[in-house]
């Protein structure tokens, strides 16, 4: 066989394939659990810091008093202004996705390690409830506001 | 040069655990730590078991942790390898012992053949080849290199916790495939890939991509793939 | 706890470099948080449903037990923010994986480089809460 | 106790030309494949620089000048009929190997690239041509790799980590194997209708070798001993270029290239050895010259080696000195020959870019082993007669394609062409033939010789003798050889037989046990050092890769003929198929 050499044939499209889609895959709770953890960490980065900031370093726990959270939260019953919204919307987000964060991410560690299924069933069940439970109360707490009926007037308006 | 080394025994057929043998040997300073094996092996003690076989980093059999850290043997020189004198060697982690230096590597192979590591093509190719321009070849050029040594899968710290993770070198072999212009079994490979012992084990440690003896880009093809099931897309 | 056992010990056997390392304190750190933040949402939420016991705990988190643990804590927090979007970034952006050892080592820098004036500033709030005008004199 | 195994084929090996056959029998019959090592440990992987087949891809080629080329490398002594079903079939293995999703490199416009060779020319202008296809400079890797994912994908069985220690002939046909499972130590025997024998070459009978720990040439020892001939054993080929001391090899791609050799005064010698083909003159013909220089004082700084020089500047400059158009920059030559460069940094710590490499020969190929036919069938004697239901492929046979040297790339197309020529006609012979009964009794042998090894309680270390053998070898039956020297080694090669016998080992055991195959291999490496001996012994002529200066000559009045050695030591032999190419003297 005599084969001239390189007599080019470049058609078009003659390596077409640069860009194929890839399918949908079929378990897709993984992948989304990931991406989860990127996304929501990359925004936490900004809540939660700030949060830390605003709780630590302008102001510092040894200064934490129930009016300060009033500040914020407004009392059991008030109408909800602006500045209320404002905090609650905060905090919400901060709850919400740190929650899930933390939780997807005890799930991660639960998987490399509990091999017995019953097991890992069993822990993340008991885990899911209490972040659930926990997250409701806080959920709660924040648009009920700070019970100042049962603080027996400690706090001063 | 004098060289003291320290190795981790274990036979299964009289030991209950594994020991350190400690060895004084004469070697070269510019020879493998491989061939300090082989002369403990040929003078002092026969019965030390390792695999080898091409003795320059080429066919993958003689992953070690040298001094901790997963290297060939062959591939690794003693001026390198020694610290005050000596140097420790044991077998790789994360599969099971049998003897000496020798874990079983076939959960290893197990999931090499779980990713279908091979062109997936129904078309008819034609009587000449099929054609791939430089830069698509140049796509996939990486993970060809692998040698399927394991040196990353067992150096992987999630691949301890869960044997059932595909582990790296699975993951490089996928991607070999899946960005070769010529091949079309793609989706079947990440259908694999995305459940949960797939990539997403992977937690981005780098161990891997710090002892591949053939310097693949380990975490990076990694990585790729996570972002083909990301995206979607394959380019 | 399966594996649990021999993970720790391997990796504790395996010499791994700053990204073996950055993982372990990055899987403590954020187990460390979720920790401290269902204790702190606990707290807070007996805001509305129990205030004296509310109050009681934050009285709690003023003793010098929990300024110490506080302290760590904002470690954590800083340490995994920082590593977190160190991984984030090389797990979207492949690219970059070129550069992972100078991130590794970036993600280091700016966590102290954050962390050291906010302990600072902690231990002197705490110092201050304490000892009083002592400190504040010091601080001054 | 053994365990019993039935397949109707089995092919023990799986380097290129066992992975091969496997891929093809397994096609239409019952398949496994034995290997002592997993399939990616085989020494095919080692090959770097290309296989050949005349694509024409990058100029015009064609296969009967490759079949020219072939036969005049292998100075004549090559089976002409073998020769041309070598190099037609390349094209077409090339090309399915391809399709198998082989990553060859690419020309500019996507087809597969090819470079110079050693020995390769166009026939009509005399002058190098680009045959070699390749994958960098991991051609094998990547043969050895996509063979194996083939296999895996057709659900080829596998027994890795199995060593054969014996086959089963009886009444002239072979009826299956024993091997040993290196984990458990436990016997087995196969049953089958046909074996293939795909062992590899034996290059660890000499020292200084490119070849791997395990290439102790098992399978032609097992021939040996079942009173069967091998076919030109004296023709084993030196590797010019070895790494110096350590002998890994540093392809011929790197003279296909561009590099060259140069001698302590900066010559470039093979311009007064090979005034055409100069450094891509034919593997024995390199060899010697540099020897030559040694011998005359030119080794670097008095020693026994010499320097191959690849640094872009001096390449460049050879090309003009030739007229060539071509130049080559430092990035051109890391991406043509990575690992090559890789293997110089890291073993040697110098950087070939900027230094030029010490290099020695060094020992490489056997181009002699189990003589075969066209389909791999292995023959009983001189006379063409096959022993049934046994075949052969690969470095451990001997179609005779090589003749009296290979040429660079030619092992490659061997293991492919044959290999897959054999799978084929195995899986014919399979469909048509029938169990023959084995006794319960056919893992005794080599239960008791391995036992034998494992008891004996006698004074010598395998390591030393393997040790002593090595050295003779490479002293005696080297590149340059005399009847003083393969007498001497002769001598010494029996006294060690001696020794072999009276071998203590330290491992006991059965799982795991290196020390005992060791031994056991060693045995194989004395009996393939003695019969490579006696047949260049007999041999009084100079022919590719036997050179005797005491017959410095070719003499095709006496010795156009192949030698077949039996274990006896007894030579008889056999005729060349010559056809198209009369000899003539053979000129670079
Ligand atoms: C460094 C180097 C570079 C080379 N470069 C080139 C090149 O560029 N071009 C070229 O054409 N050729 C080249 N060659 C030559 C070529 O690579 C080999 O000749 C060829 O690969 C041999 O293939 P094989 O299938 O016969 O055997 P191998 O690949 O050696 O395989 C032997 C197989 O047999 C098995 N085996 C052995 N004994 C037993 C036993 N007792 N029981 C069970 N299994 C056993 C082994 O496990 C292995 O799987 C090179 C060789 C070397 C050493
Ligand atoms: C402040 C910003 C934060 C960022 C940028 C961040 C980022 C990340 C990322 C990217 C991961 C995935 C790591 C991996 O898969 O290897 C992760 C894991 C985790 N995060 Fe966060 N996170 C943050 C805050 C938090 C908070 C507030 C909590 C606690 C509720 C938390 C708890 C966890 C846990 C438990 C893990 C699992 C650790 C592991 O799998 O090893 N993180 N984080
Ligand atoms: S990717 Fe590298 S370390 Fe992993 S198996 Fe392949 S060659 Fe070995
Ligand atoms: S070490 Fe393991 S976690 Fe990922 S980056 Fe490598 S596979
Ligand atoms: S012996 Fe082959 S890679 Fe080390």
């Amino acid at each position: 066989m005599t084969t001239a050499g390189s007599t080019a044939v470049k058609d078009a499209g003659m390596y077409k394939r640069s860009t194929r889609p890839a399918p949908p895959p079929r378990n897709n709770f993984e992948r989304a659990a990931w991406m989860y953890m990127r996304y929501s960490g990359l925004v936490l980065v900004f809540l939660a810091l700030s949060h830390w900031g605003l709780q630590h370093i302008f102001n510092s726990v040894q200064d934490l008093t129930l009016q300060s959270t009033v500040n914020r939260w407004g009392v059991t019953g008030q109408v909800a202004n602006f500045q209320i919204w404002f905090w609650r919307a905060y905090y919400g987000l901060l709850l919400g996705l740190a929650m899930l964060h933390g939780l997807n991410g005890l799930r991660q560690v639960a998987y490399d390690y509990m091999h017995f299924r019953p097991l890992y069933w069993g822990f993340m069940g008991l885990s899911t409830l209490l972040i659930i439970a926990v997250s409701v109360a806080g959920i709660a707490a924040l648009l009920l506001g700070v019970n100042i009926a049962a603080a027996g007037g400690a706090v001063v308006r | 040069m004098k060289v003291h080394l320290k190795i981790k025994r274990f036979n299964p057929e009289k030991d209950k655990k594994p020991y350190w043998g400690e060895y004084d040997i004469e070697a070269d300073e510019s020879d493998r730590v491989l061939d300090a094996l082989q002369t403990v092996k040929w003078t002092i003690d026969g019965a030390l078991n390792f695999r080898r076989s091409c003795a320059h980093g080429i066919c993958g059999s003689d992953a070690m942790r040298i001094n901790g850290r997963n290297a060939l043997a062959c591939k690794l020189l003693i001026r390198d390898a020694v610290h005050n004198g000596a140097i420790t060697v044991e077998p790789i982690l994360g599969l099971p012992l049998i003897k000496d230096l020798i874990v079983d590597m076939e959960p290893f192979f197990a999931h090499y053949r779980a990713v279908m590591p091979f062109l997936v093509n129904n078309n008819e190719p034609g009587e000449r080849e099929r054609l791939q321009s430089q830069e698509q070849r140049a796509r996939y050029d990486d993970g060809t290199k692998c040698i399927l040594c394991a040196c990353c899968t067992t150096s992987c710290p999630s691949f301890w916790a869960r044997g059932e993770y595909v582990g790296p070198a699975a993951i490089v072999q996928a991607h070999r495939f899946i960005f070769d212009s010529r091949d079309e079994g793609a989706a079947d490979r990440l259908e694999v890939l995305v459940e949960p012992d797939g990539v997403w084990r992977c937690r981005t440690v780098f161990n891997c991509t710090e002892v591949c003896p053939r310097d693949i880009q380990v975490t990076k093809l990694i990585g790729e793939v996570k972002q083909a099931l990301v995206t979607g897309k394959i380019d | 706890m399966g594996t649990l056992f021999t993970t720790v010990r391997d990796t504790l056997r395996y010499k791994g470099r700053e990204g073996q390392w950055l993982w372990v304190l990055h899987r403590i750190s954020g187990l460390g948080i979720l920790f401290y933040l269902i204790l702190h949402v606990y707290d807070m939420s007996l805001a509305y449903f129990n205030v004296p016991v509310h109050e009681q705990m934050i009285a709690l988190f003023k003793t010098p037990l929990f300024s110490v643990l506080e302290l760590a804590l904002a470690v954590l927090l800083i340490f995994h923010a920082v590593n977190g979007v160190r991984v984030a970034l090389l797990d979207l952006r492949p690219e970059l994986w070129a550069k992972q050892q100078l991130a590794t080592r970036l993600a280091l820098i700016i966590t102290v480089v954050i962390a050291a004036p906010t302990i600072i500033i902690m231990i002197i709030y705490t110092i201050n809460a304490h000892l009083g005008p002592v400190a504040t004199t010091i601080a001054r | 106790m053994a365990q019993y195994h039935q397949f109707d084929a089995l092919v023990v090996g799986a380097g290129g030309s066992g992975l091969m056959a496997a891929l093809y029998a397994s096609k239409s019959v019952n398949t496994a494949v034995i290997s002592k090592l997993y399939p990616t440990r085989s020494h095919t992987g080692a090959a770097q620089g290309g296989i050949a087949a005349a694509l024409g891809n990058m100029e015009p080629d064609k296969w009967e000048w490759h079949a020219y080329d072939t036969v005049k490398g292998g100075d004549f002594l090559s089976d002409q009929d073998a020769v041309d079903v070598l190099c037609q079939e390349a094209v077409e293995a090339v090309i399915d190997l391809e399709h198998m999703g082989l990553p060859f490199d690419r020309t500019p416009d996507g087809k597969i690239s090819q470079r110079r060779f050693g020995g390769h020319s166009n026939n009509e202008t005399k002058k190098p041509v680009m045959r070699a296809c390749h994958a960098a400079d991991r051609t094998g890797h990547m043969i050895l790799q996509t063979l194996y994912q083939q296999c895996i994908k057709n659900n080829v069985r596998f027994f890795d980590e199995f060593q054969m220690v014996d086959m089963i002939i009886v009444d002239g046909v072979c009826r299956g194997i024993v091997a040993v499972e290196l984990n458990t130590g436990e016997l087995h025997v196969f049953h089958s209708k046909a074996v293939m024998l795909a062992t590899g070459g034996f290059g660890k009978v000499w020292k200084i070798t490119s070849n791997a720990h395990s290439l102790t040439g098992d399978g032609p020892a097992i021939i040996l001993r079942k009173n069967l001939p091998l076919e030109d054993m004296e023709f084993y080929q030196f590797h010019p270029t070895g790494i110096y001391k350590m002998g890994i090899l540093l392809s011929e791609a790197a003279r296909g290239e561009g590099a060259v050799f140069i001698n302590d005064k900066g010559e470039r010698f093979m311009e007064r050895y090979a005034p055409t083909m100069k450094d891509l003159a034919s593997r024995d013909v390199c060899s010697r010259s540099i020897y030559k220089e040694v011998r005359a004082g030119n080794g670097i700084g008095g020693k026994d080696y010499v320097y191959l020089d690849f640094r872009p500047d001096r390449i460049n400059k050879y090309f003009e000195a030739d007229g060539s158009p071509r130049r080559v920059d430092a990035e051109y030559i890391e991406t043509r020959l990575p690992d090559i460069i890789e293997f110089v940094r890291v073993y040697m710590g110098i950087d070939p870019i900027v230094e030029p490499v010490p290099i020695q020969p060094t020992a490489h190929y056997a181009m002699g082993g189990i003589p075969t036919d066209l389909d791999a069938r292995v023959l009983a004697d001189e006379t063409g007669k096959v022993v049934e239901g046994l075949y052969a492929a690969g470095e451990a046979a001997c179609v005779s394609v090589h003749g009296a040297n290979r040429l660079g790339t030619n092992s490659l197309v061997d293991i492919v062409v044959f290999g897959r020529r054999g799978g084929i006609r195995m899986a014919e012979y399979c469909q048509q033939a029938q169990f023959q009964p084995i006794s319960q009794e056919s893992h005794t042998r080599a239960e008791a010789i391995l036992n034998g090894i494992r008891n004996s309680t006698g004074a010598e270390s395998p390591g030393q003798i393997r040790k002593e053998l090595q050295m003779h070898m490479d002293e005696h039956v080297g590149v340059f050889r005399t009847r003083e020297k393969l007498e001497i080694a002769l001598e010494e090669i029996r006294s060690l037989k001696e020794r072999y016998k009276k071998i203590k080992i330290d491992d006991k055991g059965m799982r795991w046990n290196t020390d005992l195959m060791e031994a056991w291999e060693l045995g194989c490496l004395l009996d393939l050092a003695e019969a490579t001996a006696v047949s260049g012994l007999a041999r009084e002529e100079s022919r590719g890769g036997h050179y005797r200066e005491d017959f410095p000559n070719r003499d095709d009045v006496n010795f156009l003929k192949h030698t077949m050695v039996w274990t006896d030591n007894h030579i008889t032999y056999k005729p060349v198929h010559i056809g198209r190419y009369q000899p003539t003297e053979r000129k670079y």
